[in-house]
């Protein structure tokens, strides 16, 4: 490994990350492209290498670029030069200093990182950091629908966080190295094998708005801005889908019950898709079906390779081409009614569509009526739950009395004397019990 | 007296006599103060690291005083005490820092430094404390030394608030000094040896044992703010912000939380602790708190209050992580004494900058804060961010040790309690955050103070920008050589030396 | 000579009633260098034995001088010295010409009592020292000082009777009022038993032991700021010396009963002072009743009687004299400032008047036996003896005690830093009177870190033998 | 010997008739008197157990002893009733008051 090659690895998250800081950012012009530029080169240079970061994080830590990172490298590389493009095109003030391309930079190198990462540590770190910054995306400037969906995402990022933590933890008592390849090998002789497996598909469901988990992700499409909505697959659902190929290691496992069930949810995320795109009215929402139809079916293939990994073999390595054509395709499909949108400011309703306008306005009046109610029905059900948790009166009555309780020395006494008794009692239990 | 008899020596009395002088300053003479203090605070820190280098290299500092015969005060470095001193004194210097631009103005500033030097020649003299009598000097000198720290204001309201702390503190005081005295008269002596001294009494003792244990601890988590005994912790939130900052970052909390880990590893031996069963209910204590710290954290809508119950919840991961039998907990939880301690640290000043500079003091009125004040509020999100365990900061690292470790020792429903209060910091930090940023700012801030093109004064803006990076680079360079995290390591193969 | 040279100075005073203030410090100073080099004696040479006039024991008056002995002395001479300079800042002209003679003649029986070998020479210089204090008592005037000094003398009159009744058996029985010849004769009879009780009864009413100590309060709290530190610090040290020479050589025998219930007493004492102390609303009452309290602690090494135990006693002495000397003086100092010492009025004391307080902290830490104070080392040690003779329940009367100091100091220290309802302005301390009690706070500070030094004077001839050790 | 005995328990009676008028008395003059009687009292047990013998002269030294002890009592009366008077000056009763808050 070579040290230009390593520099240029480093880059990748580092330059962004660097420019995310506005004062520097405001040095230079066009910063966000030139943000973009270490990936660039890095695609073109076809080496694939590694570099090992002895002192960062909890020691072995590496990034990498091989085949499966090269492909998502190419489609996020496509999509995030797309979204920047949007951004200098839509946003009339000036990019280098909007606080939105400050999270549009922190997005894009934690999940540059993300795609890079070698080992699940700094794969997590850098899709937290991705994630964290993409709540911020979706919630500076968006509407007030794209705040309430920024809020869900929030609270099912920070669970889907606390569900991989475990699941790291499981891994890493499982294994005394956390490379990816590494895992593979450690994982299957460890007792809670299953558990890590569940473990790791639920949170990455979470953190990518898998079926059932995905109300936030139509909500999203609605309201967000639209660089907001130009990133949505790529961001959340693709890094989501690559973090659950890295951290299992297919093909090298079975787990029959498992797959079974994730057969069942990709297949009931299709038909759920299905449904209610059909049944559109808001021409956005719509593509957040079809790309709850996408990683349903990629959970679905998940599936059926955990049930037989001879079908990993054949299949497998197709996966991410498959993939990368969906996340290409999607973002062309995704940024013609941004154009529109964009183009038709209500002052000019009725001109002349180009040709390149009109097939997705028909796709989209295909859309039927209603079924969007019955999002915002989930989601007021939901909130409405956290809210009563969030203010629930009484329970604060009955915390501040014991407080106040609390604060009497004599009561901490009682307390303290009951410990003492406990301690010894289990003391005691202890030698003859 | 050879050098390294003099170095701990120097180290204690390089805020001690500074404090001193400054006692007598008169009010107008900032220059000389800030000086002084300055000068102390470096100083120290230079010593500090010079000591850091020699314990590396394996040389022995300790400097003994005869107190009774049979009973020396002993001032010792050791992995552990290097852990908090160094811990301390780098914060102290940051604080000064702080404190100097925090109270620009204000009465009574010669009194107010020359307790806030006395209070760091405690924190620093108990972490290099060789043994209990000398632990126990510096802990009560401690508690004295806040005191008038905590009541600076004069007002009622701090009257109150520091006979409610005394109230704690001098009880907590009483027990310690009953246990140990107990604990003088069965054993004969009182120096920290690795692996514990009291192992080998006969078996007739134990319960004796488990007895003093319990009013030790009891003693000490008073200031660690466990459960029974947290309430003097949001109460004292009533004093000027550099000190809520060292109270909760630096020196209170962390004394009674370093005092556990000294009791439970060096007087007692983890092993020995263990096979008298204390350790689990410990760790349960510790459990609750941390629950019950975060529950409390949820429903405060006045920023410093919601930060002190986040430190009651937090401080607790250091005892968990200690009372938790294994060497991976016990490096979970040393790590936490330090990260709490510098993220913790950034939240505090952050409160007092928003506190000076627009005069909020409650969540409800920092809406569109993030706006005003872009420099503080990224210092206050990495702070948050560290707090909730987010990788790559400071605080994930504690986290992962301390999970990794409950595994490790069979405890897995640590774990959940783990999940649990992440979710809950999580649910108190975040949305500050996003009130902080996300939301359209008033038109007009309450008595804002105005600073030119800057946010703030520097002196008030350097201070959290640089914990805040400290709390990035502990996480991200956890394993360079000289981290905590090594320091930990060093410290846990020594008392586990199976 | 130690013992002369305060007369001279009395008489110098009482002489040129003009400029007392000089020959006073003098002196003072003098005394100083007089017990240093007494000091230095004991320290080469080992016990003195002096015998006035040529006329040896057992008739004649002997000076008698070992650890215990210097020990006072020095606390006497330190605690002296300051009192002077202070004083010398408190009274005004009129004042002082009474003062100083009064006080170098107290400070003379003092010196005399320390250094005396036979009871009856102790029972003289008891009586001169109760008289001096009841004078200097009513050179406050006023109603509540006079009435104080009057209740005093009637005590002190009533205790010293006692003790002499006890003298006179003591004597005919043995024939003898040395102390050491005492020691050796004495044994146990219902002579000796009366005697014992009568003298024992009549020192604890001087030393003001629970629940004995009904006068002190008053007669302490209502004298000007020196003598009460004086009486505080000195005084009834002096009647519990007696007590100590007494039980440590005369009745050695007939020791546990006895010392269970003094020391029972003192338990009392200690609670009793304790609760009385935070219901005062009156600083210089708070004081005195925290004087009783701390008195009770000295009791407890009645019970448990090792070594070590009494030689803690006496570092608490030693402590105490300094600490609340220090405090009389800090609350002195509050009350010319302010004008008053009712605690709920006290005004920023803390902000205008910083050393006096901070005087009175360090006081206050010793008083509540904190570290690093002297009167912690001396808890330590009675906690560290209780508990190893099994003694346990001494070990948390002495706890619950010092919360409860802790209690009251922390009362009066809160109410400093505030604002009173009523603000008043100040009057100027003297610079000397602040510095004094400063530096003996200081001193008990001090003192906690270099134990060691009395600890060995102290047993320079060994007046703690015959006890059991640890 | 045994009138000697006598003289003792005289002396001890007044001891005790002293301290209980001492105790029972509110007036300052009535326990200054009190405290003298008992004073003699002690003097005269003094006195008394001076002699063991018939036979033998009866021994100086307690005799010294009262000697003293009466010249400290003078004084000790003497300035008992100097406080006393300025008391009545102050407070226009001859009793002890309870101190002011």
């Amino acid at each position: 490994m070579n040290c230009e090659h390593a520099l240029l690895l480093l880059m990748v998250p580092g330059l962004p990350l660097l420019l995310a800081i506005p004062v520097l950012r405001r040095q230079f012009p066009w910063s966000i492209y030139i943000a973009l530029l270490p990936v660039v080169m890095l695609l073109i240079s076809q080496a694939n290498f590694e570099v090992e970061l002895p002192w960062m994080f909890l020691g072995n830590s590496s990034l990498a670029v091989n085949e499966l990172s090269r492909w998502w490298l190419a489609m996020s590389v496509v999509a995030w030069l797309v979204a920047a493009t949007a951004l200098y095109l839509f946003h009339d003030h000036d990019v280098d200093n909007s606080r939105l391309s400050t999270f549009f930079l922190l997005c894009l190198s934690g999940q540059l990182g993300a795609i890079l990462a070698n080992d699940i540590v700094s794969f997590f770190a850098f899709s937290s950091l991705m994630g964290y910054a993409f709540y911020g995306l979706m919630a500076d400037g968006g509407g007030a629908a794209a705040k309430r969906a920024g809020r869900v995402f929030l609270v099912m990022l920070v669970i889907a966080d606390i569900v991989l933590f475990e699941a790291l933890l499981i891994a890493a008592s499982a294994t005394h190295d956390l490379e990816f390849s590494s895992i593979a090998s450690g994982v299957e002789e460890s007792t809670s094998f299953n558990l890590y497996l569940s473990l790791v598909f639920v949170g990455f469901a979470l953190k990518a708005g898998f079926w059932p988990f995905h109300v936030w992700l139509p909500l999203a499409y609605a309201s967000a801005n639209r660089v907001t909505i130009l990133l949505l697959w790529i961001v959340p659902a693709a890094t989501g889908l690559l973090g659950i190929i890295r951290w299992i290691p297919f093909g090298d496992i079975v787990a029959p019950v498992l797959g079974i069930l994730l057969q069942g949810i990709g297949v009931g995320a299709m038909l759920f898709a299905l449904i209610f795109a059909l049944r559109q009215v808001q021409p956005g929402q719509i593509f957040a079906y079809a790309i709850i139809m996408v990683t349903g079916s990629i959970v679905a293939v998940m599936g059926i390779s955990l049930a037989d990994p001879v079908f990993w073999e054949q299949y497998g390595r197709w996966l991410p081409l498959g993939v990368t054509f969906i996340g290409w395709g999607l973002t062309a499909v995704i940024i013609s009614p941004v154009w529109m949108r964009w183009r038709h400011t209500p002052a000019d309703g009725n001109e002349e569509l180009q040709w390149y306008e009109r097939w997705p306005q028909a796709v989209l009046r295909q859309g039927g009526q209603a079924g969007y109610e019955t999002l915002p029905g989930l989601y007021a059900l939901w909130s409405g739950k956290w809210q009563n948790f969030r203010f629930n009166q009484v329970w604060q009555r009955v915390l501040d009395v014991v407080e106040r309780g609390l604060r009497l020395w004599t009561s901490a006494i009682v307390l303290f004397l009951l410990l003492a008794m406990l301690i010894t009692i289990i003391h005691f239990g202890f030698q003859y019990g | 007296m050879n050098w390294n008899t003099a170095l701990p020596l120097l180290i204690v009395g390089s805020s001690l006599l500074p404090g001193l002088v400054i006692f007598f300053l008169a009010e107008k003479r900032v220059a000389v103060r800030i000086t002084l203090n300055l000068f102390g605070a470096v100083l120290k820190l230079v010593l500090v690291g010079v000591m850091l280098w020699g314990v590396f290299h394996g040389e022995h500092y300790e400097a003994r005083l005869p107190l009774l015969p049979g009973l020396d005060l002993v001032v010792r470095a050791g992995p552990l005490s290097m852990l908090f001193v160094t811990l301390s004194t780098g914060l102290w210097l940051v604080t000064t820092i702080y404190a100097i631009g925090y109270l620009e103005e204000s009465p009574h500033r010669s009194r107010f430094f020359g307790f806030f030097s006395l209070c760091v020649t405690a924190t620093v003299g108990l972490a290099l404390a060789g043994n209990l009598i000398t632990f126990i000097l510096f802990y009560e000198l401690l508690t004295l030394a806040t005191y008038p720290l905590v009541v600076h204001r004069g007002t009622e309201v701090a009257r109150l608030a520091g006979k409610n702390y005394l109230f704690y503190t001098v009880g907590g005081g009483a027990l310690l000094l009953i246990g140990t005295v107990w604990l003088y008269t069965l054993t004969g002596t009182l120096e920290f040896t690795s692996r514990g001294f009291v192992s080998g009494l006969e078996t007739s003792h134990q319960p004796a044992l488990v007895i003093i244990f319990v009013l030790i601890i009891a003693g000490l988590g008073v200031k660690a703010a466990l459960l029974p005994f947290h309430g003097w912790l949001p109460q004292a939130m009533v004093a000027p912000a550099p000190v809520s900052a060292l109270l909760h970052a630096v020196a209170v909390v962390k004394a009674g939380a370093f005092g556990i880990v000294r009791v439970l590893y060096d007087v007692y031996g983890i092993e020995f602790a263990a096979s008298l069963g204390v350790t689990l209910p410990l760790a349960v204590i510790a459990s609750a708190t941390i629950i019950y710290g975060s529950i409390r954290a949820l429903y405060q809508d006045n920023l410093k209050r919601r930060l002190a119950f986040s430190t009651v919840s937090q401080v607790s991961y250091i005892t968990l992580g200690v009372a938790i039998v294994g060497p991976i907990a016990t490096v979970g939880g040393l790590l936490h004494l330090v990260h709490q301690g510098v993220q913790k640290i950034t939240l505090f000043f952050c409160a007092g900058n928003l506190a000076e500079t627009l005069g909020i003091h409650k969540i409800s009125m920092m809406n569109g804060v993030g706006r005003r004040m872009p420099w503080t509020m990224t210092a206050f999100t990495i702070g948050a961010f560290g707090m909730i365990g987010v990788p790559p900061l400071a605080g994930f690292i504690s986290k992962w040790y301390l999970g990794l470790g409950a595994m490790q020792a069979d405890q897995d429903w640590v774990i959940l309690i783990l999940a649990g209060s992440s979710l809950l910091n999580a649910a108190y930090f975040l949305p500050i955050l996003h009130t902080a940023w996300f939301k359209a700012p008033p038109d007009s801030w309450l008595l804002e103070r105005d600073f030119g093109r800057r946010e703030t004064a520097w002196a008030l803006l350097i201070p959290p920008l640089v914990t805040a990076g400290l709390t990035v680079l502990l996480g991200l360079l956890a394993s360079a050589p000289f981290t905590p995290l090594e320091w930990a390591r060093f410290f846990a193969n020594q008392e586990y030396l199976q | 000579m130690i013992i002369l040279l305060p007369l001279i100075g009395a008489l110098a005073c009482f002489l040129w009633p003009r400029r007392t203030v000089s020959p006073g410090l003098i002196t003072s100073l003098g005394i100083v260098i007089c017990v240093v080099g007494l000091g230095w004696q004991l320290m080469h040479l080992g016990v003195q034995r002096h015998a006035v006039g040529g006329w040896g024991a057992p008739l004649g008056i002997d000076l008698y001088a070992d650890g215990l002995s210097l020990l006072m002395l020095i606390v006497t001479a330190l605690v002296g010295t300051a009192i002077s300079f202070y004083a010398s800042g408190y009274f005004d002209q009129a004042k002082a010409r009474h003062f100083w003679p009064l006080w170098l003649f107290l400070w003379a029986a003092l010196n005399a009592l320390f250094l005396s070998a036979d009871i009856f020479n102790l029972y003289v210089t008891l009586e001169l020292l109760g008289l001096a204090a009841v004078a200097l008592v009513a050179l406050a005037g006023g109603a509540d000082a006079l009435s104080g000094a009057m209740r005093y003398l009637l005590v002190s009159l009533l205790g010293s009777l006692a003790y002499l009744l006890g003298v006179a058996l003591l004597y005919h029985s043995f024939g003898t009022v040395d102390i050491a010849l005492l020691a050796q004769h004495v044994e146990s009879s219902p002579a000796v038993w009366s005697a014992a009780g009568l003298m024992t009864a009549g020192l604890l009413m001087k030393t003001a032991l629970f629940p004995l100590h009904f006068w002190l309060p008053p007669a302490h709290a209502s004298a000007p700021a020196p003598v009460s530190a004086a009486l505080s610090a000195l005084v009834v040290k002096g009647s519990f010396y007696i007590l100590l020479r007494l039980w440590l050589e005369v009745f050695p025998s007939t020791g546990s009963l006895v010392g269970e219930m003094l020391a029972g007493l003192g338990a009392a004492a200690v609670i009793w002072g304790g609760v009385q102390a935070l219901r005062q609303t009156r600083l210089k009452m708070l004081i005195a009743y925290s004087t009783v309290m701390q008195l009770g602690y000295l009791f407890l090494a009645f019970s448990i009687g090792s070594a070590i135990a009494w030689q803690a006693a006496l570092i608490l002495v030693l402590s105490h004299a300094l600490a609340k000397a220090a405090m009389f003086m800090a609350a002195g100092n509050i009350q010319h400032f302010g004008g008053h010492d009712r605690i709920a009025d006290l005004d920023r004391v803390a902000q205008r008047l910083p050393l006096t307080l901070t005087a009175f902290g360090l006081a206050g830490v010793s008083i509540m036996g904190l570290p690093p104070s002297g009167g912690f080392i001396a808890k330590w040690l009675l906690l560290e003896m209780s508990i190893r003779t099994g003694k346990w329940w001494w070990a948390g009367i002495m706890v619950l005690g010092g919360l409860l100091t802790a209690g009251y100091i922390f009362k009066v220290i809160g109410r400093a830093f505030t604002q009173a309802v009523v603000p008043h302005e100040a009057r100027s301390v003297p610079f000397r009177m602040e510095w004094t009690a400063l530096v003996l706070a200081a001193l008990v500070i001090l003192l906690g870190f270099f134990t060691t030094i009395p600890l060995t004077l102290m047993n320079i001839g060994a007046p703690f033998d015959g006890r059991p050790d640890g | 010997m045994n009138h000697m005995m006598l003289y003792a328990l005289v002396g001890v009676g007044l001891f005790t008739i002293g301290l209980y008028a001492l105790i029972v008395h509110a007036q300052l003059l009535r326990k200054i008197l009190a405290i003298n009687v008992m004073g003699s009292g002690v003097f005269l047990i003094l006195v008394t157990l001076a002699t063991r013998h018939q036979e033998l002269l009866p021994d100086p030294v307690p005799h010294a002893m009262v000697i003293t002890g009466i010249v400290v009592a003078v004084s000790a009366t003497a300035l008992a009733l100097a406080l006393m008077l300025s008391l009545r000056a102050a407070t226009g009763q001859d009793t002890l008051i309870e101190p002011s808050e």
